[in-house]
C-alpha cells in the first residue's frame, strides 16, 4: 500500500544487489538508524537499558551469530551458550592480563578466540550430520562450561569462581564496570550490533552465503559443482562463532558485569538463542532481530502481568513463563515455522501488490 | 504542397541527434531492460553508436536513396539503424517482425531494398527464404548471432561488426558521411512506413524531413514534453506511431525512449520503468482494466467495500481534478484518502503512476474505460490521427477531454468534412506520396494538399471536437434510407468486456446482424465462477449460457442506438458467436487489428446468409492458420439468435 | 576408438582429441558388480552420449566420469593425465561440471543464485572483502552476475530471475540446472538423463539447448540417457551400456545396427 | 589382586547399572524417532512429569494448588489420603497416554510434512511447556518417591564378595534400585521387543518406521500410531522416572536424564533398540570409569558432564554411522 515503485529502477548490478533495493525500504532503514543514534541515547533510562534494550543488542548478535551457521549453512548447534562462555571468559582473561588494551580491541579478540574454538568444535560436522551434529555440539557446550568451571586459572583463581568485569571505558566513557552510564553503554553495543548486522548481510548475501545455503540446501550436489564441504563448513562455524563470542564478551563486559559460567553460559542460554533464530526466521538477519527482540521481550511482559498485576510469587511466574514461551513455541512452528521473518516477508509483499490480493 | 525551401536550422534527424547530443550529453536517450538491468545511453553514447554504425553503413557501400529494412522487436540498436540509415542518405524502412515470409518479400520488393537490419535467427531465416526474388537486397545485418555459426556468411554482417568497422574507418570515412549530410534538408524523405490497409497491398507512406520534424516539434509543444519525460516503446517499429513517439517527439523534445526485455515482460518492465508519457491502444488499455476487475473479485470483502468507495468518489472527483473544475474540500480530501489507500498503489502496480500525458488512439473507446482511468488522475486524452498525415491530425487539450470525440485540430492541420461526411486535413505532416503507387496518391491526396482520411464524422458545433463515425466506405443505407455505420454500433458492442470483436452488417439489407467474439479472458473468468466447464473458445462460444449474455448485451446496445437520431436504424436484429477469434493470420484482421469486413465476409458468407435467413441452426467448416504456420480447419454448429429491438427516435423536424 | 587426429563434422564442427578417457573402469558397491571393465573416450567438441536400459550402470559411469565414486579398478585420464584420488569438489575445479537425474537445485534459492553457484570456482575474494562488500568482493560479484546474466538470456529464463527454484515446473528447473553448470565453463559437461521425464515439446527446447551450448561455446558434453529416441538425434557418437557391461560403441547410425544393442532394447525389458 | 582393581570392578559394574538407566531413557527417543521420525527432546521432561504426578497421586497432593493459592489467596494443599503405589501408577500410565493423545491431537497433527528439524524445535517446545506445567501443576520442590522397590546397599552381594580383595576391600557396594532397576528394564526391553516382533500393531510400528505409506497400507492410521507411539514412549518414561525418582528425588534435575540419552543415541544410532541398550552400557561404564581411573584424579572429577558426549562424539567421526548403522552408500 504504501510503496511506490514505478520509475524505480536500476542500472547497474550494484544497485540491483543492494540489500534494500527499494527506495521506501531503505529510506525506513536510514531513519530507523539515525533514530537508533540519535534519539536512542536521549529517551533510554536504566530500567529499560537492563531489562531490553541491552539484553536484546547483545542476543541479536548472538543470533545473528547462529542463524549464519543453523540458518545459513544448515548445521544445527546447541553449543551456543558454551561459545559465548569463550568469548565472556576471553575477553576477561584479556581485560585482566592486559589491562590498557581498548574494550574494542578485547571485544574483537574475544570473538577471534570463540572462532578457533568455533573451527575445532566444526571439524567433526564434515563427518557427522543432521540431529547427530546437533547431539555433538552439546558436547562443546557441557565441556566448555565445565572447563571454565574446574580450572581455576580462567577465572584468575577467585574464590567464588566468578568472573567480574574491571572497568573499562572508551573515549574516557565507562562502558563496563559500577560507573558504566546506560547511554554509553548502549551506544557501544548498537554499534557493534550494526557493524556486525552490515558484516552479516554482507557474508550471506555474496559467494559465501552461496556457498552456506548450496552445503545446507543440498551439500552433495553443493560438493559437485565444487563446493569444498570442510572448508565452506568451517567458515561458517568460525563466522558464527566469532559473532557469537563477541556477544558472550558483551553480555560479560557491558550487561552482566560478573557471572559464573554454569548458570549465566548453561545449555539454557543455547536454547534461548535458538528459540530466537526459529522464532524470528532461519536464514534470515531481520529475522535473528525479530527472533532476540522477540524472546527479550515476552519475559518482561509475562514478569510484569503475573507478578506485577496478578500478584503470583515469583517462582510461579517462572513457571507459567515456561508454560508459555514452550507453548508459544509450539503455536509459532505450526503457524509460521519460518518464523516472524516469514511474516515480515508476506506481509511486505501484499503490501508491494495492494490493493491486488496477488 | 511539396514546399520548395529547407526549412529551419534542424531539418533532418541527425541533426537534431547532434543537437541533443551537444545540449544533454549526459541524460539518458535510451534505455533497454537486458541482463536483468536498465542498459542506458545517454545522448552522447546515443550519437556515437548511431555514426559508428552510419560509417558501417558506408562502409558497406550504401547509397544516398538505398532502401534500409528493419525488422525487429522494440530495441534501441533498430532505432539506431534507423537514424543511421538517414545519417548516410538511405531511407528507413521499419517491417512488422511477425509479419510472414510473403508479406515481408512484397515490402522488400517494392522498397526494393538493399540491406536489412534484421533482430535474429527467425528474421533471417525468413529473409534467406524469400531472397532469390529479392534481386536488389545485397546483405542482411543481423543483431543476435546465435544458431547462425554454420549460415553462408557471403551476404550477412554481425551488427556489432559493422559498426566496428565503422569504428576503425573512421577518418577515411567521416568526409563521405559530412557531405552526406550537408545535402539533406526538410525535404529529404525521413522514413517510409507501410499502412498494413484493411483491403489490398499494403502502401508504402513517403514521410518527409518536413513531416516527421514539425509534427514531432510542435505536438512535442503541444504537450510540453521535456528532456526529463521518457516513453515505453513497445508498440511495431513499423507503425507510423512508434516511429513519431519514438524519434520524431523524442528527438526534437530529447526525451528518454525505453524499450522492454520482451514482449512477455513489457507489463513488468511498464512499471519498473514507469514512464511519464505513454500510448496505448484502446485495446491495451481495455485489456488492464479487466485484469484489474478479475484480480479485485479475489480480494477480501473488506477490501472490495474500500475499493468500490474509493472508485466511486474518484470517478468524479479524478476527472474534476483533471480538467481543473473547482472540486469541494471534503470530496477533495476524500480523493486524497483514496488516493492514499487505492488509486495511488493501483496506479502504481499498473506502473503508470509517472504518468504525465497518455494518448489512446485507433477505435473509439468506451467511456466507462475512459473514466477509469481519468479517476485514477491519470492524464488519458484520445488523438485521431493516421499514418499519411505522421500521426497527428486531432487530439484533445488538456481539460478539454472526452470519450465520444477525438478532439480538435493539431497544431498547424486544417479540417475538412466532405458532403459525403468524409474528413478531410491539410497539413505541415501530410505525406508526400506513396512509394511508386502515383495512382493511389492522386486518390488520396489532392493538388491543394488536402487528404481523405476515408473515415466519415462531422465537428460539434459547441466545442469544435471532432467526432468520428466510421469508416466513410463502410458507411451505408439500409435499404428504407436510413445511414448505416457498422463501426459505431460494434464499438458499442465492444464497450462490454465480454465482446472483444463484432461485426456488423446490413448495408444494402433491410436490419443490421453481427458476429460476435467473446474476450477469452473475460468470459472465461466468468465460466470459472459460475463453474462452467470448458476445453476451447468454441466450446465456450456455442455455450446458451454465453449467448444468454451476450444477448443481454446486445438489447442493452439496441436500446442506446434507438436513441440516435442518424443511426437509430442500426439496431441488431439477428446475431451469433464466432466459432473462432478474428485472426491477423488468416487474414481476417490487420496486424493493427483491425476486422477485415469484406473479407469476413465472403469468408463467413453462408454463416452471413443463416443471419439473413431463418434457421436457427447453422453448420459449417473454416480453414485456419495455426501458430506455425500450418494449415487446418475446424466446422462447428452455430447458434442464430433474433434479438429485441427498440422503436426509432423520429428525427426531429 | 581412440584415434587422435581432430576431423570435422559433417554440420562443420571440429572434434578435437580425446578429452576424457575411461581405462578399464570397474566399480563395486560390496558384492555388486555396478560396472565391469568399460573402456570409451570422450572427445573434444563432440556430444557424446551414453545410453542404455534402467540399471545398465549409467548413472554409476557419470559419478565415476566426476569422481564422485571411485572405481576399484582402472584408470581415468583427463586431458591425457591418469587422474589420482581426488575429491569432487577439486575435479570441479578442474574443468567438469554436470546435471542430475533427479534434479539436486539449492531450493531454498532464487534462480539467479543458483546459477551464481555455479560460479563459485570461479570467484576468488577473502573473507573479509567480501565482509565489507569492498573491492574484489563487490567487482567479483559484479563481474560474475554479467556472465550469469548472459547464460539466463541463453537459456531464455529471464523471466523467472528471481524466483525461487522451488517454484518452477519441473521443465524449467532442469533448465535452471543445466545453466548452473554451463556457469562453470566446463571443459567437460556431464547430463545425467536431461530428458527424463519431460514432455515432447520440453525434450525438444532441451536438445535444442544441448546442442547450441556445444555449438556455441564449443562445450564438450557427455549424456546419458535410457530411450534411445532423441539422443540418437544429438549425439556424435554412443555408448550403450547394459548389465554394467558396454555392449556398443560408435556413430548412432553403427550402434542402431548393431545387434547386441537391438537384443538389450527390443529384448525383454529389465529394470531394476 | 589389589582392592583398587576391585573398586574399578565395582565401579564398572555400577556403570554397567546407570548405563541400564540411560538405556531406559534413550529407548524412549528410539520408539518415538523410528515411528514417527521426530527427535522427541521432551522424553526427559516425560520422565520427570511422570514422575511427578506419581508422586502427586500417591501423596494425594491437589493439583495446582500453589497457583489456586496464589489467584484466590486459599491455602489448601492435599486431599488428604493416600494412594497405593499400584493404583497411582496406574494412573499415572493413563496420565501418560492422555498425554500422548493430546501431543497428537494438538502437535504432531498440525507438524505433519514438516522438516525435522522443525519437528525436533517442537519437542523443545514441548519440554518447556512440559516443565513449567509440571511444576505448576505440582510445585517444584524436591520430592521423595518411594514405590516399595527396596533401596540401600545389598548387603548379601557385600558380604559375600568382600573375601576377593584385601584386607581393605569390604566387598562390592551395589545399590539394590539399581538391581531392581536392571531387571525391570530387561523386562521392559523384552516387552518391547516382543510387542513389536509378534503384534499387528507391533509391525504396523516397524512398517512406518520403514515408510508411512506401507503402515497405512497395514490399516493403521499414521495418527493412531504416533498415539500408541507415545503413549510407549510415555510409559517407558515413567518406568524411567520412577527409577531415577527413586534414587535421587523428584525434582527439576530429573528432567536432564534426557541429556544423558544424547550420546547414547549417537552411539547406538536413533533407531536402533539394540544400538540403545548397549550404547547405554558403554556410556555408563565409560563415564564412570573414566571418572575414577582419570577424571577424579587429574581432572579434579564431575568429567561425567561432558565424557559420555566427548566418546560419541569421537566415536562417530569414524563411524558415522553408528554402531549398528550399516554403511550409507550416498546417491545423486
Amino acid at each position: 500500500m504504501l510503496y511506490r515503485e514505478a520509475g524505480d529502477f536500476k542500472t547497474t548490478y550494484a544497485k540491483d544487489q543492494q540489500t534494500f533495493p527499494i527506495a521506501f525500504d531503505r529510506w525506513g532503514y536510514f531513519i530507523m538508524l539515525a533514530l537508533a543514534f540519535i534519539v536512542g541515547p536521549m529517551i533510554i533510562n536504566d530500567y529499560w537499558l537492563n531489562a531490553v534494550v541491552l539484553p536484546f543488542l547483545i542476543y541479536a548478535i548472538a543470533a545473528l551469530g547462529l542463524n549464519i551457521l543453523t540458518g545459513y549453512c544448515g548445521q544445527v548447534s546447541l553449543g551456543t551458550g558454551g561459545f559465548m562462555a569463550v568469548g565472556a571468559y576471553a575477553s576477561y582473561k584479556l581485560m585482566t592480563s592486559f589491562p590498557d588494551l581498548s574494550i574494542i580491541i578485547v571485544v574483537l579478540l574475544s570473538g577471534g578466540v570463540t572462532a578457533l574454538v568455533g573451527i575445532l568444535f566444526g571439524l567433526p560436522s564434515l563427518r557427522i550430520k543432521g540431529f547427530y551434529l546437533a547431539v555433538a555440539t552439546l558436547a562443546a557446550q557441557f565441556f566448555l562450561v565445565w572447563l571454565f568451571n574446574k580450572v581455576p586459572w580462567f577465572y584468575n583463581y577467585s574464590a567464588s569462581g566468578q568472573i567480574s568485569a574491571p572497568e573499562r571505558s572508551v573515549f574516557g566513557y565507562a562502558i563496563s564496570g559500577a560507573n558504566a552510564l546506560p547511554h554509553v553503554s548502549y551506544l557501544f553495543c548498537l554499534s557493534f550490533v550494526v557493524v556486525l548486522a552490515w558484516g552479516a548481510r554482507n557474508l550471506t548475501r555474496g559467494a559465501n552465503g552461496r556457498k552456506w545455503m548450496a552445503i545446507r540446501d543440498m551439500d552433495i550436489a553443493a560438493e559437485i559443482i565444487g563446493v569444498d564441504p570442510l572448508k565452506t563448513k568451517l567458515t561458517a562455524f568460525a563466522v558464527s562463532s566469532f559473532y557469537i563470542g563477541i556477544s558472550g564478551a558483551l553480555l560479560f563486559a557491558v550487561y552482566l558485569g560478573a557471572a559464573e559460567v554454569g548458570e549465566a553460559f548453561g545449555i539454557t542460554k543455547s536454547f534461548l538463542v535458538l528459540f530466537m533464530i526459529i522464532i524470528g526466521g532461519l536464514g534470515s538477519i531481520f529475522g535473528s532481530f525479530a527472533g532476540a527482540a522477540f524472546m527479550v521481550l515476552m519475559p518482561v511482559l509475562l514478569k510484569n502481568i503475573f507478578v506485577g498485576q496478578m500478584g503470583w510469587p515469583t517462582d510461579l511466574a517462572a513457571h507459567m513463563e515456561f508454560v508459555i514461551v514452550g507453548g508459544l513455541i509450539m503455536l509459532f512452528l505450526i503457524l509460521e515455522p519460518h518464523g516472524l521473518a516469514a511474516l515480515w516477508r508476506t506481509a511486505k509483499e501484499k503490501l508491494r501488490l495492494w490493493p491486488f490480493p496477488h | 504542397m511539396t514546399n520548395t525551401n529547407a526549412g529551419p536550422e534542424l531539418n533532418t534527424v541527425p541533426k537534431l541527434l547532434a543537437r541533443n547530443a551537444a545540449k544533454y550529453p549526459d541524460a539518458a536517450a535510451y534505455r533497454e531492460k537486458e541482463f536483468g538491468i536498465w542498459q542506458s545511453w545517454s545522448w552522447s553514447q546515443a550519437a556515437d553508436e548511431i555514426n559508428a554504425l552510419a560509417l558501417g553503413f558506408l562502409d558497406l557501400g550504401v547509397q544516398p536513396g538505398d532502401h534500409i529494412a528493419i525488422v525487429g522487436r522494440n530495441r534501441p540498436y533498430f532505432y539506431w539503424s534507423m537514424v543511421a540509415a538517414q545519417t548516410v542518405g538511405a531511407v528507413p524502412v521499419p517491417l512488422y517482425k511477425d509479419a510472414v515470409a510473403e508479406e515481408m518479400a512484397f515490402v522488400l520488393d517494392h522498397c526494393t531494398a538493399r540491406f536489412v537490419v534484421a533482430e535474429d535467427q527467425e528474421q533471417v531465416d525468413k529473409i534467406i527464404d524469400v531472397q532469390d526474388d529479392l534481386k536488389a537486397l545485397d546483405g542482411v545485418i543481423y543483431l543476435d548471432p546465435r544458431g547462425m555459426r554454420k549460415y553462408n556468411r557471403d551476404a550477412l554482417f554481425d551488427y556489432a561488426e559493422v559498426q566496428q568497422a565503422g569504428r576503425d574507418k573512421r577518418e577515411q570515412l567521416l568526409p563521405e558521411l559530412n557531405a552526406r549530410l550537408d545535402v539533406q534538408d526538410y525535404n529529404t524523405t525521413c522514413v517510409m512506413l507501410y499502412t498494413s490497409g484493411t483491403t489490398g497491398r499494403p502502401k508504402g507512406v513517403v514521410l518527409s524531413n518536413q513531416n516527421i520534424i514539425e509534427t514531432g516539434r510542435t505536438t512535442s509543444e503541444f504537450d510540453n514534453l521535456s528532456v526529463n519525460d521518457s516513453v515505453l516503446a513497445y508498440l511495431p517499429m513499423a507503425w507510423v506511431g512508434d516511429f513519431i513517439f519514438s524519434i520524431g517527439q523524442a528527438y526534437s523534445a530529447a526525451f528518454c525512449v525505453a524499450c522492454p526485455e520482451s514482449p512477455e515482460t513489457m507489463q513488468h518492465d511498464l512499471r519498473e520503468v514507469g514512464p511519464t508519457y505513454f500510448f496505448a491502444p484502446p485495446r491495451y488499455f481495455e485489456g488492464m482494466l479487466t485484469s484489474v476487475q478479475i484480480r479485485m473479485e479475489d480480494a477480501s470483502k473488506s477490501k472490495q467495500w474500500l475499493y468500490k468507495t474509493v472508485m466511486e468518489n474518484a470517478a468524479t472527483v479524478g476527472p474534476a481534478l483533471l480538467d481543473g473544475k473547482s472540486v469541494g474540500l471534503g470530496a477533495r480530501l476524500k480523493y486524497q484518502l483514496g488516493k492514499l489507500l487505492i488509486t495511488g498503489p493501483l496506479k502504481n502496480t499498473l506502473g503508470l503512476s509517472r504518468v504525465r500525458v497518455g494518448y489512446t488512439a485507433g477505435e473509439a473507446i468506451g467511456p466507462e474505460l475512459f473514466d477509469f482511468y481519468r479517476s485514477l488522475g491519470i492524464n488519458l486524452k484520445q488523438l485521431y490521427g493516421q499514418t499519411e498525415a505522421s500521426v497527428f491530425i486531432t487530439q484533445q487539450r488538456d481539460g478539454e477531454v472526452r470519450a465520444d470525440t477525438v478532439g480538435t485540430p493539431s497544431p498547424g492541420v486544417e479540417l475538412r468534412i466532405a458532403d459525403s461526411g468524409e474528413v478531410f486535413y491539410r497539413s505541415p505532416g501530410s505525406f508526400v506520396e506513396y512509394y511508386e503507387n502515383a495512382k493511389s496518391t492522386a486518390e488520396t491526396k489532392d493538388a491543394e494538399g488536402w487528404v481523405a482520411t476515408g473515415d466519415a464524422g462531422f465537428i460539434e458545433p459547441a466545442t469544435g471536437q471532432l467526432r468520428i463515425i466510421d469508416r466513410a466506405k463502410d458507411v451505408g443505407k439500409l435499404n428504407d434510407g436510413t445511414m448505416f455505420a457498422p463501426k459505431f454500433v460494434e464499438n458499442k458492442l465492444k464497450f462490454y468486456a465480454n465482446i472483444l470483436e463484432a461485426v456488423v452488417f446490413g448495408n444494402q439489407k433491410d436490419n443490421c446482424v453481427a458476429f460476435i467474439n467473446i474476450d477469452l479472458t473475460a468470459v472465461g473468468n466468468w465460466a470459472e465462477r459460475n463453474n462452467i466447464a470448458y476445453s476451447s473458445y468454441q466450446e465456450l462460444a456455442a455455450h446458451p449460457r454465453v449467448y444468454e449474455m451476450i444477448q443481454e448485451n446486445i438489447t442493452a446496445v439496441n436500446e442506446s442506438v434507438a436513441q440516435d437520431e442518424f443511426l437509430s436504424g442500426c439496431q441488431i436484429t439477428r446475431f451469433l458467436i464466432l466459432h473462432k477469434e478474428l485472426d491477423a493470420d488468416d487474414g481476417e484482421m490487420t496486424r493493427t487489428q483491425k476486422v477485415r469486413r469484406n473479407v469476413i465476409a465472403d469468408k463467413f458468407s453462408d454463416l452471413l446468409d443463416a443471419l439473413y435467413g431463418d434457421v436457427s441452426e447453422i453448420h459449417t467448416k473454416t480453414e485456419v492458420t495455426y501458430e506455425d504456420g500450418r494449415k487446418g480447419s475446424i466446422s462447428a454448429t452455430l447458434e442464430v439468435r433474433d434479438t429485441k429491438t427498440f422503436p426509432r427516435k423520429q428525427v426531429a423536424a | 576408438m581412440t584415434q587422435t587426429q581432430t576431423y570435422q563434422t559433417p554440420d562443420g564442427r571440429t572434434i578435437g582429441p580425446a578429452v576424457m578417457e575411461m581405462k578399464n573402469i570397474t566399480l563395486r558397491f560390496g558384492g555388486v558388480v555396478a560396472i565391469k571393465d568399460i573402456s570409451f573416450d570422450i572427445r573434444e567438441g563432440e556430444i557424446r552420449a551414453i545410453i542404455g536400459p534402467n540399471g545398465a550402470g549409467k548413472s554409476s559411469m557419470l559419478n565415476v566420469m566426476n569422481g564422485f565414486y571411485h572405481p576399484q579398478d582402472g584408470d581415468v585420464m583427463f586431458h591425457g593425465k591418469k587422474r589420482g584420488p581426488m575429491k569432487p569438489h577439486q575435479i570441479a575445479k578442474q574443468g567438469i561440471a554436470r546435471t542430475f537425474q533427479n534434479i539436486a537445485l539449492f531450493k531454498g534459492m532464487s534462480t539467479l543464485d543458483n546459477i551464481m553457484t555455479g560460479r563459485l570456482t570461479h570467484m576468488k575474494s577473502g573473507l573479509a572483502s567480501q565482509m565489507m562488500w569492498w573491492g574484489s568482493a563487490q567487482r567479483e560479484e559484479t563481474a560474475n552476475r554479467e556472465v550469469v546474466e548472459k547464460i539466463i538470456d541463453f537459456l531464455e529464463i529471464q523471466t523467472i530471475r528471481k524466483t525461487p527454484v522451488g517454484r518452477l515446473p519441473y521443465g524449467l528447473q532442469k533448465r535452471v540446472e543445466l545453466g548452473r553448470a554451463l556457469a562453470a565453463e566446463p571443459k567437460l559437461l556431464l547430463l545425467d538423463e536431461p530428458m527424463a521425464g519431460m514432455n515432447v515439446e520440453e525434450k525438444e527446447d532441451m536438445s535444442r539447448f544441448i546442442l547450441d551450448v556445444n555449438d556455441e561455446f564449443g562445450t564438450t558434453i557427455a549424456l546419458i540417457e535410457h530411450d534411445m529416441g532423441v539422443v540418437m538425434d544429438i549425439a556424435d557418437r554412443v555408448v550403450v551400456m547394459d548389465y554394467g557391461k558396454k555392449i556398443g560403441d560408435g556413430t548412432p547410425a553403427e550402434v542402431r545396427q548393431d545387434q547386441a544393442v537391438i537384443d538389450a532394447y527390443l529384448g525383454v525389458a529389465h529394470d531394476e | 589382586m589389589s582392592a583398587n582393581f576391585y573398586y574399578g570392578i565395582e565401579v564398572f559394574l555400577n556403570g554397567l547399572m546407570a548405563g541400564v538407566m540411560y538405556s531406559l531413557v534413550a529407548l524412549g527417543f528410539v520408539l518415538i524417532f523410528k515411528a514417527s521420525g521426530i527427535f522427541n527432546y521432551a522424553q526427559g521432561v516425560m520422565a520427570l512429569f511422570a514422575a511427578l504426578c506419581l508422586v502427586g497421586f500417591q501423596s494425594g497432593q491437589i493439583p495446582f494448588s500453589h497457583v489456586i493459592n496464589a489467584t484466590f489467596g486459599t491455602d489448601i494443599h492435599h486431599f488428604g489420603w493416600h494412594m497405593p503405589a499400584f493404583f497411582a501408577i496406574i494412573l499415572t500410565l493413563m496420565m501418560m497416554i492422555l498425554f500422548a493423545f493430546l501431543v497428537e491431537k494438538f502437535l504432531l497433527k498440525h507438524l505433519v510434512n514438516q522438516e525435522p528439524i522443525i519437528l525436533f524445535m517442537a519437542t523443545i517446545g514441548l519440554a518447556y511447556f512440559m516443565e513449567g506445567f509440571g511444576d505448576l501443576m505440582w510445585g517444584s520442590d524436591i520430592k521423595k518417591l518411594d514405590v516399595g522397590i527396596p533401596q540401600g546397599g545389598n548387603i548379601w552381594l557385600e558380604t559375600n564378595t568382600a573375601f576377593l580383595g584385601g584386607p581393605d576391600f569390604y566387598g562390592f557396594y551395589i545399590d539394590n534400585l539399581d538391581i531392581w532397576a536392571t531387571i525391570f528394564a530387561a523386562i521392559l526391553v523384552i516387552a518391547l521387543i516382543l510387542f513389536s516382533q509378534y503384534t499387528k500393531t507391533g509391525r504396523a510400528l516397524r512398517a512406518v518406521a520403514d515408510d508411512h505409506q506401507a503402515a497405512l497400507s497395514v490399516g493403521i492410521s499414521l495418527r493412531t500410531i504416533w498415539v500408541i507411539v507415545w503413549s510407549i514412549a510415555g510409559f517407558v518414561a515413567l518406568v524411567a522416572g520412577i527409577m531415577w525418582g527413586s534414587k535421587s528425588g523428584v525434582q527439576f534435575s530429573l528432567s536432564l536424564i534426557a541429556l544423558k540419552a544424547l550420546p547414547v543415541l549417537m552411539l547406538g544410532g536413533f533407531t536402533s533398540i539394540p544400538g540403545a541398550i548397549i550404547g547405554g552400557l558403554i556410556i555408563g561404564v565409560g563415564e564412570k570409569m573414566f571418572e575414577f581411573l582419570i577424571g577424579a584424579p587429574f581432572l579434579g572429577g564431575a568429567t561425567e558432564n561432558w565424557f559420555a558426549y566427548m566418546l560419541a562424539l569421537l566415536f562417530l567421526v569414524f563411524r558415522p554411522q553408528g554402531l549398528f548403522g550399516e554403511k550409507i552408500i550416498e546417491r545423486v
